[in-house]
């Protein structure tokens, strides 16, 4: 990270200069860049610089079980996620059908990536900002109590994936219709009861996170996610805005993405009923409150979480109220998966001709994909919308709001550091973020 | 079943730690290492051990202290890759691990003047090493100079690359001094330094040797390109029998004990029956020289 | 020692209740068309009768890879302490195949000849082996009697012949009866367990079962084993190790999966601490390009037409010149699993022919 | 002194350094023994000179080359982390693709006009062909595989941490497929790259049911010929034999022929 920032202070009539290269703690590549002229924002931008890697094209020309072990690729974070969206997406193309079984365990394998995800992005990239230390590293040091824990937390998540998905990463056992292997029953049996056990150091977790400071900022905007009548919306459900209170469906996904490109961003942005709009973990919140797990709601009200919370820093704490929800949906889940015989099922599928697109909420946001296919079942057409691309323009604002508004009571170094306090909040995904297709230009 | 009824009690590949009394550099990439054993190796010229620390690795190397040398072991030790690194980095004190003796090595009463109970007389022992091949070389020739009475003619052909590699220089001024015993020392390239032996490949004095082809032993040790040229040079000019002609051979070794297979020429294994073979078992062996 | 007559039932029966003392393995059919050496389960049938040879010959769970050869560390002094490796376990290996059978026999051979190697005597020391004498040839690739091993018995504790023909499953006539002999005191402890009868004239009833056997058993070499090797042993077909070559992925399955192959690479591990570790050794492969590879980058066999000479005569002329047994137990495993479809048998017929052919 | 340990990302999906911090076990062990000096996914800070340098991703722009060849300047070891770094990993399928098709199908014509007109942002959108980091500096080491193993993650930094020489066996996936006694994906009906792709990853895909696509690329004597004949001896057709092939080996010889 290099931050130059040169000023010239008379009171408010501020001028400063503030660019971040390649902000640290952070999935992928971003730069902020703020210049205020006298105390007005003259420019400020949210620079997306990885270089891109075209995902929708790379998948052109495979079959159809090719295509979600490719776009796994997108992002290593996210991984499971992507997958899942290519499955339902592929399989809505080839009308394939799947099982309650396979059903049960996508669910446990999404939810495992939502406690690996948030875990490592509250200890490992945000919680240093809270602290006022650099990285975990000297967290292990001041705190190393709650350094093992997250790491417990996290590993437990890790082994969950991997037991799932044949490994953390890129898991290879999911595929369309169901699994290639069945996960072994005695290594869930033995995870259910580390999730039992994990329950007290997640308790611990919360007192913690209960005890640091948030700026005091918000605005307010649109929040979307998925929304599922008969659980809290994760894996599948309508899109759901919280200025409309309507939903559309997730075939319809473009009506809300309205991609659009800007030059300083080889990711491209989105906006829906008003010029931005917010994914993730508080949006998530926001809209589904009441679904979320009994213990949960209650952590929420412990942590001072109130719905709806328009503070974007606070999107931090609907991460750690969504590891205790996933936390007691998976033990629940996981109790009734292994009520049942685990049966390895047939995988033959007929490829053809068709489209189809998918939503799933991932810890970032919801995501979608689509995928076409000839006749031959040969994949020509793909479109993926990430949750961050969707996020930055919101993010971009809320930057554009917070510059001015604390320019009389902030020096450019406190500045600066909230900026990137406000982008690592968001838990951003810039490695998925790079590649989109198909663009209209509104 | 009759393999399995005596008891296995020692583990064959834990090795003795050894420390280290001194280390000396030789060249460049070469070192004497020598170090003092719990107990006495009782080796015969020829034969190698794995040296080697745990939780790094061993090397096959050679011995090449004389059969005599008790509790002290002497090893030149090349710096080429993983083991043999680490190994370099070492100090005086420090332990090194030990496996052995292996392999057949040279038998001293074939060389003697009088073999054996076979009373031929063996009048002439050629010893030709190039490079690092005077390592192992060594073990046969220092017991062959400390009771040189017992031994005919020598004749010691040494090559280096350059005078900045080669080995031994003061210990083979001593051998010079030894009755009946004729030492050329060549190198391939001076390299621009001070260098008062020939310059030239180790095959160019052979034919010049005054021997008696049927009362002679030759010994070769040397880089795999060595061999089918020396010997090469060695039939054109002499008829010795293959039998009086010993090479000693390198392969990549991982037990020592004839198992891993690693060394395997042929149907023979270079730490078993090797590393010094008799030519006349090499013939039939069509990996041995290539 | 003493023979015994009983049924499969009941050798089923007894090996579950062997199993309740110590670790059972049993061939097992994997998800696709293999099967495995795996400790027993109680929803398994027995399927020994028409098994095709097993993904991993037996013999590797006496010589299991990764195997620990010592493990270390150094003391307050930094002395080096050292420590055997792990305890073994004892276990029985049951419904081994006279090729297998064969295959762990010249692994005893092996391993005990000159320096013992510990690791390997101890564990075979604790390992019982039920072997099951093949009645049917088990599939295309086998050519067991060819190489030698059909009937083979030593090593056995207690050796399993079927009295009835095994070639229809499931339609047995009789009551599926077996002879049961018993060939070590050991034998003698396990067959204790099991509900028999003794038998009076095992060697009659051994051999009318043999001689109804189909005839010839399995694939037949062009030539007898003697003669092959003869020709194996002379140098004139490089052109067929050349043809072979072409096809081989120099992958090394064929290596792996031999019951008689044991070479093996040596590893030594660091623990993070930096004063402690442990020695293991891995199975490795002739047919691997790195196999004698020497430092300095001299590779002995480069060619993979060098390496697959190197693996015929090994099987077929080194080692039967050392222990005077053929080193191929003709278990078909390496054709089997080649996936590039190299088979040894066809391997050694065409050499004996092309030799045949230039001496004409 | 600790040698002095950096990560630096290129184009990837960053799931090589998450496979480290997922070393829950040893990670803080780990961390005691070396100076993380550079790691942007989990820490902010830096250094001038590096011990060794972890490279993840490949190389697309002329300004990444810039960096890598900085950063290689500046690196006593150079260690390829990961299938991106060593060959180029799925991205390089866009090889195929003329890059100005590819802007035309994810950006459309119009925003390659205006990209083209403000220079200042002219360098993140110039991108060439996917390259590996070899194709561009020396690398020292590889760590193959998508993601890198961490096993062998370990192996290479013990061995560099006591002075050795790390040393991965150039095998076939085939060789840890018979460690594990796994049964040929062969003999399940369907066909696998194994035979000829790097091993070392304890055959990981197979062991969990799936195939092998050769995510650690192709052994240096990789028998191309024979596999492609054994494929088709399969019935799979040229062009699935084709796609197969450049799923994770586009940059490399066999998947043009
Ligand atoms: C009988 C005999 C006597 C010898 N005497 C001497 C002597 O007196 N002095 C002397 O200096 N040398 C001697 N050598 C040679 C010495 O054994 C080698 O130089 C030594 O093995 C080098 O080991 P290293 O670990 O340093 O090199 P390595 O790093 O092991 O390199 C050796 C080769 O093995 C390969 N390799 C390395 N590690 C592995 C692994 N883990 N798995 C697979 N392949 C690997 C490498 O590709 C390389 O080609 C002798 C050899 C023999 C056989
Ligand atoms: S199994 Fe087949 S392809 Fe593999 S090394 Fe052996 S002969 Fe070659
Ligand atoms: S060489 Fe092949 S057929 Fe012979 S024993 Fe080995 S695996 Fe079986
Ligand atoms: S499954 Fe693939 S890697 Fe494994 S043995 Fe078969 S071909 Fe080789």
């Amino acid at each position: 990270m290099t931050t130059k920032t040169n000023s010239s202070t008379n009171a408010t009539k501020k001028t400063v200069h503030i660019k971040i290269d390649h902000v640290t703690r952070l999935e992928g590549h971003g730069s902020i860049l703020i210049d205020v002229k006298k105390g007005e924002v003259e420019n400020l931008k949210l620079e997306i610089v990885e270089a891109n890697r075209f995902f929708e094209n790379l998948v052109k020309g495979v079959p159809p079980h090719d295509v979600p072990q490719i776009v796994s690729r997108i992002c290593g974070i996210c991984c499971v996620g992507h997958q899942l969206a290519a499955i339902k997406a592929v399989e809505n193309a080839l009308n394939l059908s799947i099982s309650p079984q396979t059903r049960l365990l996508r669910v446990l394998l999404n939810e495992s990536q939502f406690l690996q995800s948030h875990a490592l992005h509250l200890y490992f990239l945000a919680i240093p900002d809270y602290v006022g230390v650099k990285s975990i590293l000297p967290l292990a040091g001041s705190h190393p109590e709650l350094i093992k824990k997250a790491l417990k937390l996290k590993k437990l998540a890790n082994d969950f994936t991997t037991v799932l998905g044949g490994r953390a990463l890129h898991p290879m056992m999911p595929t369309l219709i169901g699994w290639r292997k069945i996960p072994d029953r005695n290594k869930l049996q033995t995870l259910l009861e580390r999730l039992h056990d994990s329950i007290q150091d997640i308790e611990e977790m919360v007192d913690f996170i209960g005890q640091l400071k948030w700026p005091d900022y918000e605005r307010e905007t649109e929040y979307v996610s998925l929304k599922n009548p008969d659980e809290y919306a994760l894996y599948e459900g309508e899109i759901f805005s919280s200025d409309t209170g309507k939903s559309v469906s997730e075939s319809d996904y473009r009506q809300v993405t309205n991609e659009f490109t800007v030059a300083h961003s080889t990711a491209k942005w989105s906006r829906w009923n008003r010029e931005s709009y917010m994914v993730g973990a508080l949006a998530r919140v926001n809209n589904n409150y009441e679904q979320l797990h009994p213990q949960a709601q209650e952590i929420a009200n412990t942590l001072d979480l109130k719905v709806p919370c328009y503070n974007p820093y606070k999107n931090n704490l609907a991460q750690m109220v969504e590891i205790v929800h996933c936390t007691y949906h998976c033990i629940d889940t996981l109790e009734q998966l292994l009520a049942q015989e685990l049966q390895l099922e047939d995988l033959q599928y007929q490829a053809g001709e068709g489209l189809g697109s998918s939503a799933i909420e991932v810890p970032r946001g919801i995501l979608f994909h689509e995928y076409g296919f000839d006749i031959n079942g040969i994949c020509n057409h793909a479109d993926a919308v990430i949750p961050t691309s969707q996020n930055i323009n919101n993010i971009e604002r809320d930057m554009k709001q917070f510059v001015p508004q604390m320019l009389p009571v902030m020096d450019k170094g406190a500045l600066a550091s909230h900026m990137e306090m406000l982008l690592r909040a968001y838990d951003p995904c810039i490695s998925c973020s790079v590649h989109m297709l198909d663009v209209r230009f509104v | 079943m009759k393999t399995l009824s005596d008891p296995v009690k020692s583990n064959p590949y834990i090795p003795m730690m050894a420390e280290i009394q001194s280390i000396e550099p030789l060249t460049k990439n070469e070192m004497l290492f020598r170090v003092r054993l719990p107990e006495p190796l009782n080796h015969r010229p020829g034969q190698f051990v794995m040296a080697g620390l745990p939780g790094i690795g061993e090397c096959a190397i050679s011995i090449s202290s004389g059969p005599e040398s008790g509790k002290t072991l002497e090893m030149v030790i090349r710096k080429v890759g993983n083991v043999t690194g680490v190994l370099h980095k070492l100090k005086k004190h420090d332990l090194i691990g030990i496996r052995g003796p292996f392999g057949s090595g040279f038998e001293l009463n074939d060389f003697h003047l009088k073999n054996g109970n076979q009373e031929t007389l063996i009048k002439d022992i050629v010893i030709i090493a190039g490079g690092l091949g005077l390592v192992p070389l060594r073990s046969l020739i220092i017991p062959i100079m400390e009771h040189k009475s017992d031994f005919g003619r020598v004749h010691l052909i040494i090559g280096s690359k350059t005078p900045r590699e080669a080995l031994f220089r003061q210990q083979i001024q001593q051998w010079k001094i030894h009755p009946d015993c004729s030492i050329t020392e060549l190198v391939d390239n001076t390299d621009f330094q001070d260098w008062d032996g020939d310059v030239g490949l180790v095959t160019e004095p052979i034919h010049k040797l005054n021997i008696i082809e049927k009362n002679t032993m030759v010994v070769l040790c040397g880089p795999p390109v060595m061999y089918k040229f020396v010997l090469m040079e060695i039939k054109m000019n002499f008829n010795i029998p293959d039998n009086h002609i010993f090479i000693d051979l390198e392969r990549r070794m991982r037990c020592g004990l004839g198992k891993c297979g690693h060394c395997q020429i042929n149907h023979v294994y270079c730490c078993k029956e090797g590393p010094v073979f008799r030519y006349s078992q090499l013939t039939d062996l069509s990996e041995a020289l290539n | 020692m003493n023979a015994y007559l009983s049924n499969l039932d009941q050798i089923e029966s007894w090996f579950f209740n062997l199993a309740e003392k110590q670790l059972f393995f049993l061939p097992k059919k994997t998800q696709g068309v293999n099967y495995r050496f795996e400790p027993i389960d109680h929803q398994q049938s027995l399927d020994l009768l028409n098994y095709k040879p097993t993904i991993l010959p037996p013999g590797k769970n006496i010589f299991p890879d990764d195997e620990i050869l010592f493990s270390y560390y150094k003391d307050d002094d930094g002395h080096y302490q050292f420590s055997q490796g792990v305890t073994v376990n004892s276990q029985l290996l049951a419904g081994v195949r006279a090729c297998d059978l064969k295959g762990v026999y010249l692994l005893d051979e092996v391993f005990s000849d000159g320096v013992k190697d510990s690791h390997y005597l101890r564990r075979r020391e604790k390992t019982d082996i039920i072997a099951f004498n093949c009645m049917t040839p088990c599939d295309d690739h086998c050519f067991c009697e060819a190489a030698q091993s059909l009937d083979f018995q030593m090593g056995a504790d207690i050796f399993i012949t079927p009295l009835f023909s095994t070639s229809h499953k499931g339609q047995a006539n009789e009551e599926q009866q077996c002879l049961l002999e018993v060939l070590t005191p050991r034998g003698n402890e396990l067959i204790k367990s099991l509900e028999s009868t003794e038998c009076s004239s095992p060697q009659d009833l051994k051999n009318h079962a043999i001689a109804s056997r189909p005839q010839p058993f399995g694939r037949q070499f062009s030539a007898p084993i003697e003669q092959l090797a003869k020709a194996i042993h002379q140098k004139d077909a490089d052109s067929v190790y050349q043809q072979y070559a072409e096809q081989c992925f120099s992958c090394g399955t064929c290596n792996l999966v031999c019951p008689t192959c044991y070479c093996f690479e040596t590893k030594d591990e660091l623990n993070l601490d930096g004063s402690s570790g442990k020695k293991t050794r891995h199975w490795d492969a002739c047919l691997s390009p790195g196999f004698a590879e020497v430092a300095g980058g001299h590779n002995f066999r480069a060619e993979p037409a060098a390496r697959q000479h190197h693996r015929i005569r090994r099987k077929f002329d080194y080692l039967p010149q050392r222990f005077e047994q053929t080193f191929c137990t003709g278990c078909g495993r390496c054709g089997r699993q080649c996936t590039t479809g190299i088979d040894i048998f066809n391997i050694v017929n065409d050499v004996y022919l092309s030799v045949q052919e230039s001496q004409e | 002194m600790k040698p002095k340990i950096a990560f630096f990302d290129f184009a990837s999906c960053e799931g090589c350094q998450l496979a480290l911090l997922n070393c829950e076990d040893i990670l803080l062990d780990l961390l005691e023994l070396v100076d993380l000096v550079e790691f942007r996914e989990a820490i902010s800070e830096k250094s001038a000179r590096y011990d060794i340098s972890f490279i993840e991703g490949s190389i697309h722009r002329e300004e990444d080359s810039k960096r890598l060849l900085d950063i290689r300047s500046r690196s006593q070891y150079i260690v390829a982390l990961g299938a991106c770094a060593c060959n180029g990993n799925v991205q390089a399928r866009s090889n195929f693709i003329a890059p100005a098709e590819n802007y035309k199908l994810i950006y459309g014509e119009e925003a390659r006009n205006r990209v083209q007109v403000d220079k200042n942002y002219w360098p993140l959108w110039a991108h060439t062909r996917v390259r590996s980091v070899e194709e561009i500096v020396k690398v020292d080491y590889h760590l193959r595989g998508c993601p890198m193993d961490a096993n062998e993650f370990l192996t290479l930094v013990k061995a560099l941490l006591s002075n050795q020489i790390p040393h991965f066996p150039a095998h076939a996936v085939c060789v840890e497929c018979k460690r594990n006694a796994n049964e040929c994906v062969f003999d399940k009906g369907m066909s696998c790259l194994g035979p000829i792709a790097y091993g070392g990853c304890d055959a990981v895909c197979i062991n969990n049911g799936h195939v092998c696509d050769a995510c650690r690329g192709l052994l240096p004597y990789a028998n191309v010929g024979a596999h492609n004949a054994l494929m088709l001896s399969k019935g799979i057709s040229k062009e699935a034999i084709q796609s197969r092939y450049r799923l994770f080996c586009s940059a490399e010889k066999m998947s043009e022929s």
